[in-house]
């Protein structure tokens, strides 16, 4: 029923706009420290791999591109297609988390995880003389690294959920739930994978390129 | 009302009569969906969904795809205050991308658009006053100890 | 709104049979006994009921914390309890009743039954996301409850950084995941709300034809689904720095405590709004009914609610005038803090203006709205003491502002929610509520507020701060008072909750429209049938067809008739006859006609 | 400044400013009295009069009308801009803190007001100033947020962790009035609560000295720095390695706090304020923070002092340095950049960049740690 697609459609994006405000708290707390500590935010920074964080953001918006193709697919009644773009999407998903968790590990065995595992500048005095003398205390890359946990942690979880539904739908795709004309759940579906892929865009430059593409790099 | 963008499948009128000044009333309200009422079998074209040609959607990711190689090379050059602008510029314009054409805001009705704007706006609100607060408060600065 | 005939006029209520208890033989109320159908509803009036139960629970809770706080300030030492305690009562009071009662309360009772039937629809446009959203708030509301009882939390309920991150030893994390996911519940409602209001209106329904009832839970919509995410991330932020002892308030880090308050603020105070505007939603309706009259200035009234709602936005600094937020940036928040007052004195001025040549009848409903406005007005007033910000520095967390609130949320929203659930009980369950244990209610909670938070006011000039378990001697006089007035206040509000219940099954039936009002919710029978209605109704003129001369014309006749009618009935008793029943009133026609669904175009 | 005009529930005025705050009020009171009993009577006359069945006109009601809609927004309006341009008149006025004030130091702690005269007396939950001295308190707190407020003054300020707060007031009154914590701060909340005491000058000067305080505190402190062998360690030329303490007072300093177990140079460091708490503590329990890089071998003077002592001590630290120490921006402060030497001391080795700077940065080894916060504003 027409009624109800549009119902869908504006309550989907009212979500998302909810989503978009819970995310921006985040934008904001970064936004307002960073002002304030520039220096340890490049120092964090320098400690993300910038490669690995273009590889995701390559991978994110690819499955953005399948996850139009699916919803396309699934407008035009092609189910198998439907399918194997969601199945498509779902490998990309999975290997941004993937390549995401290999990072967090990294993380992990450095000692830059505040709260549960940091010690990284105990292990590298120098480090944190060379932070002393550009007058940045330890503690404000702490505070660089609990943002960075909580942003990409939250965009974690929202990638998670997706992938969740994106399975889901796929098997549902496949019994043809989605192609006989009722193809409007996919498109909801997409609506919020793009919008995860758009907190993505803006968090990978605002994270991984403060240092600029020459300072950070490979690890630190 | 069935003004704007109303793809005019001169259908969706009846019943419209009783409605009067409606078209007036209300700017916030004019979406111009196609109202094919009657069920399944019209989904091929209903909510110009899906007019768009595997090649739009091409196009769209080639340009993301350019667009993520620019914002690796502005970071090369150290531009100083600069590269914080430019990289949020290529972001914002990445986003839009993404949010006309991936998520069809380009066929939406201008109440989907007004709320996707909204997010926006009230988010401004949060960053202007907030930080009106952070970037004033050295203007006031009593001598230190 | 007058019937203007389209087609067969629907008469509600007699369309439905009557069962032998009075009611619609088949109404949402007996559509189900078993809990499944309970619990598992999707009817937007079924989960209306569970939320009024839930709430009501938890108003009571609320109101414990209350008493608690009241008793232990008769005496400057503290009378019953120890501090930490205390801490812990008007912690739990302000959680308790802004997140799980006050937020919720007209929204998800009167705006859950009432949306779909005032906007000629058979159900809010996602039913089962209304139905999680009750569950959301029932689990939220469990976690809080359980956090409270083995611990409970002493943060109040603005939890500062850094007291509440790293220096309280209660159960913070539990608690805050509560009000998270009351969050939730709220941010679900809201978008529940404003999809139906968009798309699901009756045919011919437009904008400035909607009650202001509508347009008020509108606007409130707007601000829970644009303000809430933001407190949602703000508690998750609280969580984290409590959890893993880094975060993002630590001054220890480099982190600004302040900045909390900020994002704290950012929701909270657009949340004030959330919980007055529905008050002043309902009280429109009663307002406009009680006097026979369309709302004066009907537009004026509905661009004044959604000029609140954005302005709302704008203002939360002025909680942080004492803190280090720069001079400059209170400079503005003072300023829109004035002029947010503004649409609010639209409303007060357009409801008094009502009156003016009204047939005013003083119910139980009308009495509550017209203290509402009242009650209302003082404390918004003194919403200005507190927006200057001179005065707000020497008034800023001292009684003063307990009384503001209290004011504005008691003596408004809390008093508009009596007013409305009195309003629309009928509506709801099909009975009448007694009269004049209404009114005798509606006035003791006038009295019982006014000698409570009155003395607040003078002990805050005097410099009484809040949140004190133990004060200094000179504020005790004003401290009595105020335990007096709430021991007769709360009085006040157990008598509803007592005579309410009664009339559940005691009530004189009410019929479809027992206040011959005119909102589409009226046309349907009481309580409704469980898709509201029959035929979706076409909606051809304004929402208050009211007229107070025809009304005065019609009372009169009535009179005569029923002056009429006892002499009558004198006679035949005279002649020894058996005395009929009372002959009832005819109801005026309805205002809306049917057509059948399919050619109905919706959605505008 | 005394006034007549007093509402009667307004708290004594005993402050320069309290007088037009109170002026303030009583407008205030006045718009709120006056729209508050105007919405009454309407709201109680209308519904008598136009009362269901009393036969009064009701004929041609008005339903809408836009320049009566304009007269009561315009009204409330002016009246409102009126109200914030005073209010923020005056606020902002306040806010201007004369040359001549005389400063004390608030440090708010749950669950306790410490106070610390200019003199380097220490107050606890008690102030006791001058009448008619421009009195600057500047604030901080050690814990959580805490509110300074004087009613009697009507002024209020919160003391934030981390930051400095100030308020500043010109007693008038010679009386003694209540100082409360308005910020919610934990369990005794309502217990941290204070007097303030307004002494004519004379007076006050007497109780300034009363007592051991003959000799200005930080007289005493400085004979007290020299007798206990502070001076031994601490002055520039000593021979043993110890932290150089001009200026240290509301510096950042990096510290390694001790684990059991742990050896030092395997404890990270970390950064606090030297507030009067640190420099208190350093006396009493120099085993509780280590300055970062330097060894645990500064003796206790835990039984060796009296806690008056200890105040004087700090109070003399406090005052060293103030002169010649940079007060403001540090960072662009270079000569205060650490040596070579102290990075040695500090972190085991000499960085690359800094090789060839020669020994010794002559100033106190992190003085260069900026301030409170790298805050550069965003
Ligand atoms: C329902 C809730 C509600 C509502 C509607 C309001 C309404 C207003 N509030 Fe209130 N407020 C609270 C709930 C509410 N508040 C709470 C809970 C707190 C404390 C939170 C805490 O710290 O725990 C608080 C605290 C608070 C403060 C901070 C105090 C402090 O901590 O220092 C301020 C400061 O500006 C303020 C201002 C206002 C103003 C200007 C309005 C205005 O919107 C009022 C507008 C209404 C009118 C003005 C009356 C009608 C007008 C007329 C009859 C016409 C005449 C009008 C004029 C002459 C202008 N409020
Ligand atoms: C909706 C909001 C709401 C409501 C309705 C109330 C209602 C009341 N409030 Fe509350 N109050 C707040 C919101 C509210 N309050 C908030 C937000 C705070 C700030 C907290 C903080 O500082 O963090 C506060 C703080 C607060 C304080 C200040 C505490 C302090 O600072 O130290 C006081 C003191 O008097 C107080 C008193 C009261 C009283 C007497 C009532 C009375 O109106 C209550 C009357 C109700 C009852 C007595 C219960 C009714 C009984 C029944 C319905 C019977 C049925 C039940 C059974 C049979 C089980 N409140
Ligand atoms: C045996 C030598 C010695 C004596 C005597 C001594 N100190 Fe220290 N002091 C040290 C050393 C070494 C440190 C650095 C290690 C530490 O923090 O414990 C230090 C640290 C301090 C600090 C902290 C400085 C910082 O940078 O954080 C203060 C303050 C201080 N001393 C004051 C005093 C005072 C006051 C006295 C006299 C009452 C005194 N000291 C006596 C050796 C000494
Ligand atoms: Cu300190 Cu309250
Ligand atoms: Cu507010």
């Amino acid at each position: 029923m027409k009624q109800q697609r549009e119902c869908h459609t504006l309550g989907m994006w009212l979500f998302l706009v909810t989503e978009l405000m819970m995310f921006g708290g985040l934008f904001f707390v970064y936004s307002l420290y960073r002002g304030m500590f520039p220096v340890a935010f490049e120092e964090g920074s320098k400690h993300l791999n910038i490669w690995l964080g273009t590889i995701n953001t390559f991978v994110l918006l690819f499955s953005s591109l399948t996850m139009a193709m699916a919803v396309h697919s699934a407008g035009s009644k092609d189910r198998k297609w439907l399918v194997r773009w969601l199945l498509i999407t779902f490998v990309l998903g999975a290997a941004f988390l993937g390549i995401k968790a290999v990072e967090w590990g990294v993380d992990w065995q450095e000692g830059l995880i505040p709260g549960l595992n940091w010690h990284y500048y105990a292990d590298h005095p120098e480090q944190a003389a060379h932070l002393l003398e550009a007058n940045s205390g330890v503690h404000q890359v702490l505070m660089f690294f609990t943002i960075y946990f909580c942003m990409t942690g939250l965009h974690a979880i929202h990638m998670i959920i997706g992938l969740g539904l994106v399975g889901t739908f796929a098997v549902m795709g496949w019994q043809g739930k989605f192609t006989n004309g009722n193809e409007q759940p996919v498109e909801i579906l997409g609506l919020y994978w793009h919008l995860v892929d758009i907190i993505w865009i803006f968090l990978f430059p605002l994270l991984y390129l403060i240092a600029g593409l020459m300072h950070g790099g490979g690890g630190h | 009302m069935a003004s704007k963008k109303s793809k005019g499948q001169g259908a969706q009128e009846h019943g419209h009569s009783h409605e009067g000044g409606h078209a007036h009333s209300h700017a916030v309200e004019t979406h111009g969906r196609d109202t094919h009422g009657h069920g399944h079998d019209t989904h091929g074209h209903d909510d110009d969904h899906h007019v768009m040609p595997i090649k739009t959607y091409l196009i769209v990711f080639s340009t993301l795809m350019v667009l993520l190689v620019v914002t690796l090379l502005a970071a090369i050059p150290d531009l100083g205050p600069w590269n914080l602008p430019i990289a949020m510029a290529i972001a914002v314009a990445k986003a839009l991308v993404v949010m006309i054409w991936f998520m069809h805001l380009k066929f939406s009705s201008p109440l989907t658009r007004l709320f996707a704007g909204a997010a926006f706006f009230w988010l401004a609100i949060l960053f202007l006053l907030t930080l009106s607060d952070y970037i004033s408060r050295p203007w006031f600065d009593v001598p230190k100890l | 709104m007058s019937a203007i005939t389209a087609g067969d006029p629907l008469i509600p209520g007699r369309r439905s049979a009557t069962g032998e208890d009075g009611l619609p033989r088949e109404n949402y109320l007996n559509a189900g006994y078993d809990l499944k159908s309970w619990f598992f509803t999707l009817d937007h009036k079924r989960i209306a009921i569970l939320y009024l139960i839930s709430l009501t629970v938890m108003f009571a809770i609320g109101g414990f914390g209350a008493m608690v706080v009241r008793l232990n300030l008769l005496t400057p030492n503290g009378l019953i309890v120890r501090p930490q305690t205390y801490n812990r009562m008007f912690s739990m009071h302000g959680v308790v009743m802004v997140f799980f009662f006050l937020v919720p309360s007209i929204p998800a009772v009167l705006g859950n039954f009432l949306l779909p039937l005032m906007l000629g629809t058979r159900d809010l446009a996602f039913p089962k996301l209304n139905l999680l959203s009750w569950y959301l708030y029932v689990v939220g509301a469990l976690i809080a409850i359980i956090a409270m009882i083995f611990g409970g939390v002493d943060t109040g309920w603005t939890f500062y950084a850094p007291l509440s991150t790293q220096y309280s030893y209660d159960n913070v994390s539990l608690v805050i995941a509560g009000a998270f996911l009351a969050g939730f519940s709220s941010i679900l409602t809201g978008l529940n709300f404003i999809v139906t209001v968009h798309k699901m209106r009756a045919p011919g329904l437009t904008w400035f034809r909607l009650p202001l009832f509508i347009w008020s839970i509108y606007a409130t919509s707007l601000i829970q689904v644009l303000a809430t995410p933001v407190l949602a991330i703000t508690l998750l932020a609280l969580v984290v720095e409590r959890v893993f002892h880094v975060g993002f308030f630590d001054p220890k880090l480099g982190g600004d405590p302040v900045l909390m308050q900020h994002m704290f603020w950012f929701y909270s105070h657009p949340a004030v709004y959330i919980m007055i505007l529905p008050g002043m939603a309902v009280i429109s309706e009663i307002v406009a009914c009680f006097s026979r009259k369309p709302i004066f200035g009907y537009k004026f009234v509905a661009f004044a609610s959604l000029g609140i709602a954005v302005i709302s936005f704008l203002v939360w600094g002025h909680h942080m005038f004492t803190t280090s937020q720069s001079p400059f940036a209170a400079t503005v928040f003072s300023f829109l803090s004035f002029i947010v007052a503004i649409p609010s004195a639209i409303k007060v001025f357009n409801w008094t203006a009502t009156l003016h040549k009204g047939s005013i009848q003083l119910t139980t409903p009308m009495l509550y709205a017209l203290s509402f406005i009242g009650l209302f007005t003082i404390g918004g007033l003194t919403g200005l003491h507190l927006a200057s910000m001179a005065a707000d520095v020497h008034l800023q967390d001292t009684y003063f502002v307990v009384a503001h609130f209290h004011y504005v949320m008691v003596g408004g929203a809390m008093t508009a929610f009596l007013g409305g659930m009195h309003f629309w009980w009928p509506k709801i369950f099909g009975r009448m509520y007694p009269e004049s244990w209404g009114k005798a209610s509606a006035i003791i909670v006038f009295v019982g507020f006014n000698l409570t938070f009155f003395p607040q006011f003078i002990m805050g000039i005097e410099g009484m701060p809040r949140r004190y378990a133990t004060y200094a001697e000179e504020f005790q006089l004003w401290h009595i008072l105020s335990t007096a007035g709430a021991s007769i206040m709360g009085l006040g509000f157990a008598l509803p909750f007592t005579y309410l219940l009664w009339s559940l099954k005691k009530g004189p039936i009410a019929g479809p429209n027992p206040f011959r009002a005119t909102g589409l919710e009226w046309q349907c029978p009481s309580p409704p049938p469980t898709l509201n209605f029959e035929k979706i109704p076409i909606v051809t003129t304004g929402p208050y067809a009211y007229s107070a001369e025809g009304d005065e014309l019609e009372h009169a006749e009535e009179q005569a008739q029923r002056a009429q009618l006892e002499l009558e009935l004198t006679r035949l008793q005279i002649a020894g006859d058996r005395v009929a029943e009372g002959v009832p009133l005819a109801t005026p026609g309805p205002a809306i006609s049917a057509v059948p669904e399919e050619d109905s175009p919706r959605g505008v | 400044m005394q006034t007549f005009a007093k509402f009667p529930f307004l708290p004594p005025q005993a402050s320069s400013g309290a007088a037009e705050i109170d002026y303030l009020l009583i407008a205030l009171n006045a718009v709120a009295i006056f729209f508050s009993a105007g919405i009454f009577v309407a709201l109680i006359w209308l519904a008598v009069y136009y009362r269901q069945g009393n036969k009064v006109n009701r004929a041609n009601p008005v339903l809408h009308s836009t320049s009566i809609e304009v007269i009561w927004t315009v009204i409330p309006l002016l009246i409102c801009l009126g109200l914030f341009a005073w209010a923020t008149a005056l606020f902002l006025n306040q806010r201007r803190i004369p040359a001549n004030a005389m400063e004390i130091h608030v440090v708010g702690k749950q669950w306790m007001w410490k106070l610390q005269q200019p003199n380097g007396r220490w107050e606890m939950n008690q102030l006791h100033v001058p009448v008619g001295q421009p009195i600057r308190l500047a604030m901080t707190s050690e814990d959580v947020i805490h509110s300074f407020f004087v009613p009697a003054f009507r002024l209020k300020t919160d003391v934030i962790p981390g930051q400095f707060t100030y308020l500043w007031f010109k007693p008038t009154r010679p009386g003694t009035y209540h100082l409360f914590c308005a910020e919610f701060c934990g369990t005794e909340h309502s217990k941290m609560r204070g007097k303030v005491i307004v002494m004519e000058r004379t007076a006050y000067q007497k109780w300034l000295n009363e007592g051991n305080q003959a000799e200005a505190a930080v007289q005493v402190g400085a004979g007290l720095f020299q007798k206990h062998g502070c001076s031994g360690c601490h002055n520039p030329g000593s021979s043993v390695r110890a932290p150089m303490l001009a200026g240290i007072f509301g510096r950042q300093v990096p510290i390694q706090i001790p684990k059991q177990g742990t050896p030092l140079s395997q404890i990270k460091a970390e950064t606090i304020t030297a507030d009067n708490r640190y420099l208190y503590d350093s006396i009493v329990l120099p085993e509780k923070e280590i300055a970062a890089g330097y060894r645990a071998i500064m003796p206790t003077y835990r039984n060796r002092l009296t806690n008056e002592e200890v105040f004087q001590l700090v109070a003399y630290l406090r005052s060293m340095g103030r002169a010649d120490a940079p007060k403001t921006n540090l960072r662009q402060d270079n000569t205060n950049t650490l040596g070579a030497s102290d990075y040695e001391a500090r972190v085991g080795f000499i960085p690359e960049n800094i090789k060839g700077n020669g020994v010794g940065g002559g100033g106190r080894a992190g003085s260069n740690v900026a301030p409170a916060n790298e805050r550069t504003g965003p």
